[in-house]
């Protein structure tokens, strides 16, 4: 068995408050679910994505100095393959709901903006949203152009559905959680103990999902 | 979620190998693993067991549950309860699947097991079946689902959230045939009097 | 889609473009004028008040609100009290595509106009009622195509969506799984292709 | 009634789920036709029902008329905003699964408008997509959780010569099989260029 194939990864700076490269790992497949399953796009954790890519070209151009005879590279190409699944689809599913739900991101994000908070987009993304909008704005114009004043751009506007069923594991305990249970009146309050999985409506668990209390599965 | 993705989650657990080589701590992006000594048993993440396994490089040690009294208990247990049991493993059907169909020879009793986490799975899954009908029944809008693994509560998606969604929906719904109060603003003929998302 | 979403209807929405193409009895409150021809049995240039016509629920929608609504709609007879007897005795042996292709969607529009909430009330006792008929139906691998024939389109989306799962489950179950495939997009093209390539030979 | 021909453009395409008809460049004439006169109607009768301050009056004889006129043109143009709408929706996901060519006869059924609307999307996409990392990312491939390193195809067209990443030059016969990293070949799995064998 060949035992000299030594592989190290990137040199990161390592302070105290600073995550290590399987926490981050960590933090991108907890980011993949939460993207799966909530009905709107949530935070991006471009920081992370882009320290992840780095790491795996890094460990791409160290592989392709091993000789494919050591077995070893087969595990480290299986784990790049794993991670480059969870990233590249990670990124699909953002692109997903911006393609879909791109007017009202838009607004949203502009809202934010306003309002000094942290955006969802990256700058990228925002970008690449813009055209897309551009892009079916100008498409629609073509096409209604002989007759422009008809169109009704309020009604255009697709929102995702933001009361649809989701599953969580809670992190920690919290108390007083109001279910909206589709009645007006008499809502349901639970309690969720650290580690359990309920079955909700997202807009009951959307702001503590934002927060970090508790992740889609 | 599709099972392959299901899958894909689970196998990050870790599990311990007897491996039939000797090398170095490998440093993986996730994390560092090994030193390999032939014969000395190791753990190392699911994915990797199985990847080496096919090579031979290793024979899989089955975790304690994959035992034929323990499971027969869960089972029984199962049986009994009208709740679901909490399960030995949070990946149990997809343990059991990837190291029965990679390691048989690794593993005593090996049909039996293979039997008894079938029927296990069977009566989960007609309890869920049941579950999901009296949910609907009472139109409840939460449930807890504690003890379900993620292959379970995947099998209830979307059938029964998206059910739920539709609930929700016929219960909140005001559409515009007797919105008196919404005026429509002829001239302009712009602003929609429906809302598609109500 | 990769992530989850139900059926919520917006804009675009072919199905609830269709939905809202169902028709449903409407009496003109006033007399409308050049609208004539949209009674099919007059030849008269005006519309007059009091003419009882069946319109598709789009235009029912726009002309029935407001502080001067020029119809006042009715509810079709599907949501009537016989109909709803129907439902009540046993919803689970309703052919409900014949009721309406777009049962729920129709009556959601139209409750409003019931100020007792019967329809209100038959949505959802019918939708609950035959769950458990759209779950069997979903998790049995050679599903009766005559069941799926009474299922109204929202059923039929929800079964279609807990059928594919459940065939990806059991397929999973079955074998090793993960086989990559060609995108359903390039399937169906081939597919045509190979219709267009058969019509070709036969010319 | 107004508006059946806008309609039966969706009719059109909710027959045809997951493939793209050929555009109805004249039934969408015709819609434009009913819009545009339905218009010009409108405008002339709203100046008659408004009053000096342009409010509508509801007494006016012609009220009910507008009523009708204003609702057909806004169900005219939900159906073409949605036709083309949808239609835009298949293209984006064949962007995704033939790439940045399509094929001639998928081609053949877009219209100038469509066909520049996808160089554009794709334009966008390619430029996210170098956008990440330090040298760009193709998100088009890694589609699904991966499984192994190597997997057998088999070719169903007679693609002719394909190099790898290593360089090595492969030719691609109908029906050759060929045992290959997966990475190399998912793209043409998605293309229905390579059949994965399991």
């Amino acid at each position: 068995m060949d035992d000299t194939l030594e592989i190290d990864n990137l040199a990161v700076s390592e302070s105290e408050d600073e995550l290590s490269l399987e926490q981050m790992i960590e933090v991108i497949e907890e980011a993949w679910l939460n993207e799966k399953f909530a009905p709107e796009i949530l935070p991006h954790k471009t920081e992370i994505v882009e320290l992840l890519l780095g790491q795996i070209t890094h460990m791409e151009e160290q592989l392709q100095q091993v000789s494919s005879t050591d077995f070893k590279k087969g595990i480290h190409q299986m784990e790049l393959d794993r991670l480059k699944y969870l990233v590249t689809s990670y990124l699909r599913m953002r692109l997903e709901k911006i393609e879909t739900f791109f007017t009202l991101i838009l607004k949203q994000e502009q809202q934010r903006t306003e309002k000094n908070e942290e955006p969802y987009l990256n700058p990228n993304e925002f970008e690449f949203a813009q055209e897309y909008e551009q892009s079916i704005k100008d498409h629609f114009e073509s096409i209604m152009s002989f007759c422009p004043n008809v169109m009704d751009t309020e009604a255009q506007i697709i929102s995702p559905n933001v009361n649809s069923m989701i599953i969580l594991k809670s992190k920690k305990n919290i108390e007083g959680i109001t279910v909206d249970d589709g009645n007006a009146e008499n809502n349901d309050l639970i309690d969720l103990t650290s580690g359990s999985q309920i079955l909700i409506n997202y807009n009951s668990i959307a702001s503590l999902l934002k927060n970090g209390d508790v992740h889609l599965i | 979620m599709d099972p392959d993705e299901v899958e894909f989650w689970a196998e990050k657990t870790p599990i311990q190998i007897i491996p039939s080589f000797n090398s170095q701590t490998m440093f993986l992006i996730g994390g560092d693993i090994g030193p390999f000594r032939a014969s000395i048993p190791t753990r190392v993440p699911l994915w990797m067991a199985i990847h080496l396994k096919k090579q031979q490089q290793c024979k899989i040690i089955p975790p304690d549950w994959l035992d034929v009294e323990i499971l027969t208990n869960v089972k029984e247990q199962e049986k009994d309860n009208k709740s679901f049991v909490k399960m030995p493993s949070e990946h149990y059907m997809v343990e059991a699947k990837l190291i029965l169909g990679n390691a048989a020879d690794d593993i005593p009793r090996v049909d039996e097991i293979r039997t008894i986490i079938k029927d296990i799975w069977d009566i989960r899954m007609s309890k869920l079946r049941s579950s999901m009908d009296l949910m609907i029944k009472n139109s409840s809008m939460y449930a807890a689902v504690d003890n379900l693994t993620l292959m379970e509560m995947n099998s209830i998606r979307p059938i029964l959230p998206n059910a739920l969604d539709q609930i929700y929906r016929m219960k909140t719904i005001k559409r515009g045939l007797t919105g008196r109060t919404q005026g429509t603003s002829i001239l302009s003929h712009s602003k929609s009097t429906v809302s598609f998302n109500s | 889609m990769s992530y989850n979403s139900s059926y919520s209807p917006n804009y675009y929405s072919m199905d609830d473009i269709l939905a809202t193409q169902e028709r449903i009895p409407c009496k003109f409150l006033q007399k409308v004028p050049r609208m004539g021809r949209l009674n099919p049995s007059t030849e008269e240039n005006d519309l007059k008040e009091g003419t009882d016509l069946e319109l598709p629920l789009w235009l029912a929608i726009d002309c029935s609100m407001g502080r001067q609504p020029v119809v006042a709609p009715e509810l079709p007879k599907i949501f009537k009290e016989n109909y709803r007897e129907i439902l009540k005795a046993d919803a689970n042996a309703v052919d409900l595509h014949k009721f309406s292709l777009y049962f729920y969607e129709l009556g959601s529009y139209v409750k409003g106009f019931d100020h007792r909430q019967e329809v209100h009330n038959i949505l959802l006792h019918t939708f609950i009622t035959r769950f458990r008929l759209i779950m069997d139906l979903a998790n049995n691998s050679e599903s009766d195509p005559s069941i799926q024939q009474k299922l109204d389109m929202l059923e039929r989306r929800i079964y279609a969506a807990g059928h594919a799962a459940a065939s990806k489950l059991n397929k999973w179950l079955l074998e090793s799984g993960a086989q990559l495939e060609a995108a359903v997009l390039v399937t169906n093209h081939k597919k045509r292709k190979r219709v267009d390539d058969d019509l070709i030979g036969w010319n | 009634m107004f508006a059946e021909k806008a309609c039966n453009l969706i009719k059109e395409l909710s027959r045809n789920e997951g493939v793209l008809p050929p555009y109805n460049m004249d039934l969408v004439k015709e819609v434009c036709t009913e819009i545009k006169l339905l218009d010009e109607q409108n405008k002339s009768d709203g100046a008659a029902v408004a009053n000096e301050s342009g409010i509508a009056n509801y007494s006016n004889e012609l009220y009910p008329t507008l009523r009708v006129g204003v609702a057909a043109v806004k169900r005219n143009v939900r159906c073409l905003m949605a036709y083309h709408y949808n239609r835009l929706r298949t293209l984006r996901t064949m962007r995704w699964e033939f790439g940045s060519v399509l094929p001639p006869d998928v081609k053949a059924n877009l219209n100038s408008n469509e066909i520049e609307w996808f160089s554009k999307y794709s334009r966008s996409l390619t430029k996210y997509m170098m956008s990440l990392g330090d040298e760009g990312l193709n998100l088009g491939v890694n589609l699904r959780p991966p499984k192994s390193l190597y997997i057998e195809v088999r070719c169903l067209v007679d693609y002719g010569k394909y190099e790898l990443s290593d360089g090595t030059v492969l030719l691609l016969k109908k029906d050759s099989r060929h045992f290959l990293p997966r990475s190399e070949c998912e793209e043409l799995i998605t293309q229905g260029v390579f059949q994965h064998i399991v």
